[in-house]
């Protein structure tokens, strides 16, 4: 891997980090409403995954989204400007938060309602595979999704079509306040792909590296025609499920824990461990990410409210 | 012009838009090897091929998922449900994925999908697959809600829904299958959301859509004799819902009856009634009229199942009401 | 009398029919630990222990699944779904299962199950979200579909559901729950299918329900400044839906609006506005009118969003339409 | 096991299938409406099942039910009349052939919509450990039911919750037409419980008394708090799928060698060659068998018709 794209790796994850915590004091400022679920605790996933695809594979995934619209190359000052509902917001303001998309970007969103995405995914993959195109859809997708029917639905007819999907179940632990041992049948969620006799495999979500050798690996498996693949990264969200989470189902030090194994710090260290980056480098694309975010919320900030008659737009194509 | 049944006329218009749009393709339950339970897709399997006439597992919810997964990376599937009853096991991407894609992101998606299915009652199939639920789907912006009366719609409407850059319900009605009508050989399309008088009349209007098309054509004919000319206008398309020729009609005959064969409360002839009232009040001579089907789940006895749905004896009985 | 909030009141009716009824549980995502999202439940958990506050997967056929095997054996369920938008992902269960099974075998199985669930919009949630599909339950014969507006109305309506044998859909609204009302610490129960005029008045009558009781109250606050009496009647429960001291009501007034928050077409004031017409024709002075959401997916943006929706200036302006 | 006991499963599986023969005839005259599904060829499973069950165990099964409501002793003259939609059915002909249940005999339908009774009947068995009684539901189901959402939520939560739930799978290899293969991810459907970590096995479901033994067996692992159990019994229908099915699917050579394999040919050789019964006892009943049939029809058809008036009729309970 280049050096570049290792710099460009780290300056995905901080700008994901910086971009929620500025969003975190938006939304305590009013200035952001509805539901805003951070993926603080969980960038390597996202970024590992895109760092691992090609253009023509897409990706989907559910709410918790800022990542991976950071990641594909969604400008944040669009991302902020969505959050604000400002006109200037890559989905015109209309979806907030939870439905970050840039289609032209092979990013397929952002979607709220849990699992509903998987379905969704299977059909993207089909017709990636109807017409011959050789992308591979990753789906990306809680813990907890992995008990509705939907996931059933979508594996199965995944296994039995032999669709080009990669699974991506980012287990976090949580499923909002349920632990996965009190919802899930299994604790260890990759188990639940051998009911379908897809292929699978853990890995550790806090480390974008193995992310991005676990995904390429699988991702070749299914270029080559072997069906779909169950990754289950190994991750844990640092912050509430949104905003007003009282945090009752889980003690600070469980949380103590596991910042400590931040997924930035981490990366860091092996950058700098590796002899592929030195410090003062990496402080480099702090600032500058600082100013770009800056700058970003100063975008949104100024940016204008969706017009009016936005209100009857887009609801139908035709 | 020929006279073909609405089985196939809808075979017709599925079989020409596959072979003029390879993106065109079906999936469901038994449409593929079985031919399609109510053999609308017979044939289809081995003319087209396993890849574009795809049986699926039963599981609603990953039919029309995938197919508006397909539908957003650019093809235009066809997902059937095997009958309407089954639409609810699927409920969340109809509702939630499929009628909002499009507006959710700002217009970046498209979700050019057909849900074909098949409502009705009549058949001694019990309370769980007997339903005529039209207007439970037709109530969500977003999504088309098709139901067409006569071959000629059938075919033209279903060929437009294809072509439609939007997510089209287009409900069949299980016991008009071997319905006859004209239907030209040469292509056209029905545009969707055009209501269309099906019959003229002066003394009163009735308004309908599918299978009710039939009982309110019959009753019409009944009430000729008796010197009673009542015209009939098909809605055709629930939602976009055209009141344009509703409204037209009403104000020239005065008096308004609905008949749907779903249940009475909070079904079409509660909108259509609404609307009329709404536009119309000044030309109302006598309150527009209801028949629909009794508020009970349908039974399995022939006889209670009958006295259940509406009969074209209701009709007459309530066009001379508002008379 | 003690005014407490909607979520109080609710919370006091399931601690209090748990406290009498062992056979009484609740199961729903977030029921338990977390306390509810909406904090209804908060201390259940350690009082009534995990067995009677289950906290489920995140899977909503079956906790409606469940809790209709449950009744069915026995036991006086509450079937929580997080929020009506989630209830699309337990709908046949709801509107094929829970509606039909004391129908279909006859009368001899039951299903005492309350499915409490959580409507409406304007908190910026967006499209999938922010629904009020309340006509779409209403629509099915065999549920019981109730829809509070005042504390004291839920918590008397919510016990009786308990209570009932049959299975009651029961819509809380997401912006209600700090409303405050009169409350008795005394027992009490409402019955279910009984509207109720919450404010009396001579000059129109407004029929709504829920969270356009608030709305309406309120415009006839302001149209009283104005010298217009409305009489606002809540329904309270939608089906079965009591037309009664609607029809009284407009016999007197000569005038309606009906005034809910969900889409107009196909919504709950269709319904209403056509039995109006039907059973209180002569007694019409103008047409129904329909205050209600405008037909669009509910966008993100707040402006945008409360343009949406109906506000009181709506109701008002309809209110000096029909005069 | 005692020799009238033999004597009665024999009984059970000559009197479902004489009924079913009956049926076909009835419905060919037009007596009969709506979906019949024929259970010839399964007898054994249920049989098997409702023999190993106590009477505190409930049964619940999908539409294909004539065989259930036999075998726990719903009269004859009650499964006629419901198929004939006439007042003395025991769903007073509100249900008709997909609709057979018995409350007080602890048989809970009959359900239509594949995989929707699933659930259901976790909430029964989560209602049997709620209120400390030591009953198991025993659900049965077809391989076609077990790729719907249901089957997966259903199966989910009775792990979770530890439930005394008997799944038993009926794979008799199509769901309508399209063989297990072309519709589910794994052949061997019992693959699917090790998803859920819900221990399985698989029977012959030709031969009734391997079906009790296994279900007997997993029934007791139930009772002793071990929670779900799924059983597939392998098996087949002799006829197609309802009536009117045109049965393109398969070979009727396939239909063929299947039946050769009948479970009620296989009992009878295994009664005779193991010396519990001889020939003309098992002749007696299969003659006892035809005029309890008669008798039923001739019940049904002299039957009245339901009320008028019970169209509104148990629409509420109250
Ligand atoms: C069908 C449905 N049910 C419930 C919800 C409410 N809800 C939103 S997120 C969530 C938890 C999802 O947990 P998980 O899949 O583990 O994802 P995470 O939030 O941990 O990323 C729930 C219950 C929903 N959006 N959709
Ligand atoms: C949700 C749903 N989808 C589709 C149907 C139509 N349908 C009825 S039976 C059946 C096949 C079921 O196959 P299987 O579960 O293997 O049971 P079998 O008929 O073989 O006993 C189908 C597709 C239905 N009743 N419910
Ligand atoms: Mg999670
Ligand atoms: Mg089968």
């Amino acid at each position: 891997m280049e050096k570049d794209t290792h710099l460009d790796i780290y300056h995905q994850m901080v700008l994901i980090r910086r971009v929620e915590e500025r969003a975190t004091e938006l939304y305590q400022q009013g200035k952001i409403g509805g539901f805003l679920h951070l993926y603080i605790g969980q960038e390597a996933v996202s970024t590992g995954l895109v760092a691992a695809r090609r253009p023509q594979d897409r990706i989907i995934t559910a709410y918790r989204d800022h990542g991976v619209a950071l990641n594909v190359g969604i400008p944040a000052t669009q991302v902020l400007a969505e959050l604000l509902g400002k006109a200037t917001g890559m989905s015109k303001g209309k979806g907030g938060s939870m439905h970050m998309a840039d289609v032209e970007r092979n990013f397929w969103g952002g979607h709220a309602i849990v699992g509903a995405h998987l379905p969704i995914a299977a059909g993207m993959a089909l017709a990636d595979q109807y017409s011959g195109s050789n992308g591979v859809t990753i789906c990306m997708f809680g813990d907890g999704a992995t008990n509705i029917g939907f996931f059933h639905e979508a594996l199965n007819l995944s296994k039995v079509w032999n669709l080009p999907v990669l699974w991506v179940c980012e287990n976090n632990r949580y499923g909002m306040g349920t632990a996965v041992k009190r919802a899930s049948a299994v604790d260890e969620i990759r188990q639940k792909a051998n009911g379908y006799g897809i292929p699978n495999a853990a890995v550790d979500g806090m480390d974008v590296m193995a992310v991005r050798q676990a995904a390429g690996e699988a991702l070749e498996k299914i270029r080559a025609g072997e069906g779909p693949f169950l990754l289950e990264a190994l991750t844990y969200r640092f912050r509430g499920h949104s905003m007003g989470d009282p945090e009752r189902y889980r003690d600070s030090s469980e949380v103590k824990k596991w910042q400590e194994n931040d997924p930035i710090g981490i990366y860091r260290a092996y950058l700098t461990a590796e002899g592929l980056a030195i410090e003062p480098e990496l402080d480099a694309i702090e600032n500058s990410v600082e100013e770009e975010v800056q700058a970003a919320v100063q975008f949104a900030e100024s940016s204008p409210e969706p017009a009016p008659e936005e209100l009857f737009t887009d609801v139908y194509a035709a | 012009m020929p006279r073909i049944t609405m089985r196939q006329a809808i075979s017709q218009a599925l079989w020409e838009e596959m072979e003029r749009d390879e993106r065109v393709f079906i999936m469901g339950e038994e449409v593929g090897i079985w031919g399609g339970t109510y053999a609308v897709t017979k044939g289809f399997y081995d003319h087209f091929g396993e890849k574009r006439v795809r049986d699926t597992p039963i599981a609603e919810a990953a039919i029309v998922g995938a197919g508006i997964g397909a539908a957003m990376a650019g093809l235009r599937p066809i997902s059937e449900l095997m009958t309407v009853n089954f639409a609810f096991s699927a409920m969340d991407h109809i509702v939630n994925e499929a009628a909002k894609m499009h507006y959710m992101f700002g217009g970046q998606m498209r979700v050019p999908l057909v849900i074909r299915t098949v409502g009705g009652g009549g058949r001694q199939l019990g309370a769980t697959h007997s339903q005529t639920p039209d207007a439970v789907f037709a109530h969500f912006p977003g999504l088309k809600v098709v139901a067409p009366g006569t071959p000629y719609d059938a075919k033209g409407l279903l060929k437009a829904a294809i072509r439609s850059d939007d997510p089209v319900f287009f409900i069949e009605h299980a016991t008009m299958y071997q319905v006859r009508g004209e239907v030209p050989e040469e292509e056209y399309l029905v545009p969707i959301g055009e209501s269309k008088i099906q019959r003229p009349g002066r003394d009163a209007t009735i308004i309908t859509y599918s299978k009710g098309l039939d009982w309110s054509l019959k009753a019409a004919d009944q009430l000729a004799k008796e010197g009673i000319e009542v015209e009939v206008v098909d809605l055709r398309t629930l939602r976009p819902l055209d009141m344009e020729p509703v409204v037209a009609s009403v104000q020239r005959t005065n008096r308004a009856v609905v008949v749907e064969e779903g249940w009475r409360s909070y079904g079409v002839g509660a909108e259509v009634a609404a609307r009329i009232q709404e536009e119309a009040f000044d030309y109302l001579d006598a309150p527009v009229l209801r028949v629909a089907q009794k508020e009970v789940p349908l039974p399995y006895n022939r006889t209670l199942e009958q006295s259940a749905l509406p009969q074209v004896a209701d009709v007459v009985r309530a066009v001379k009401e508002v008379l």
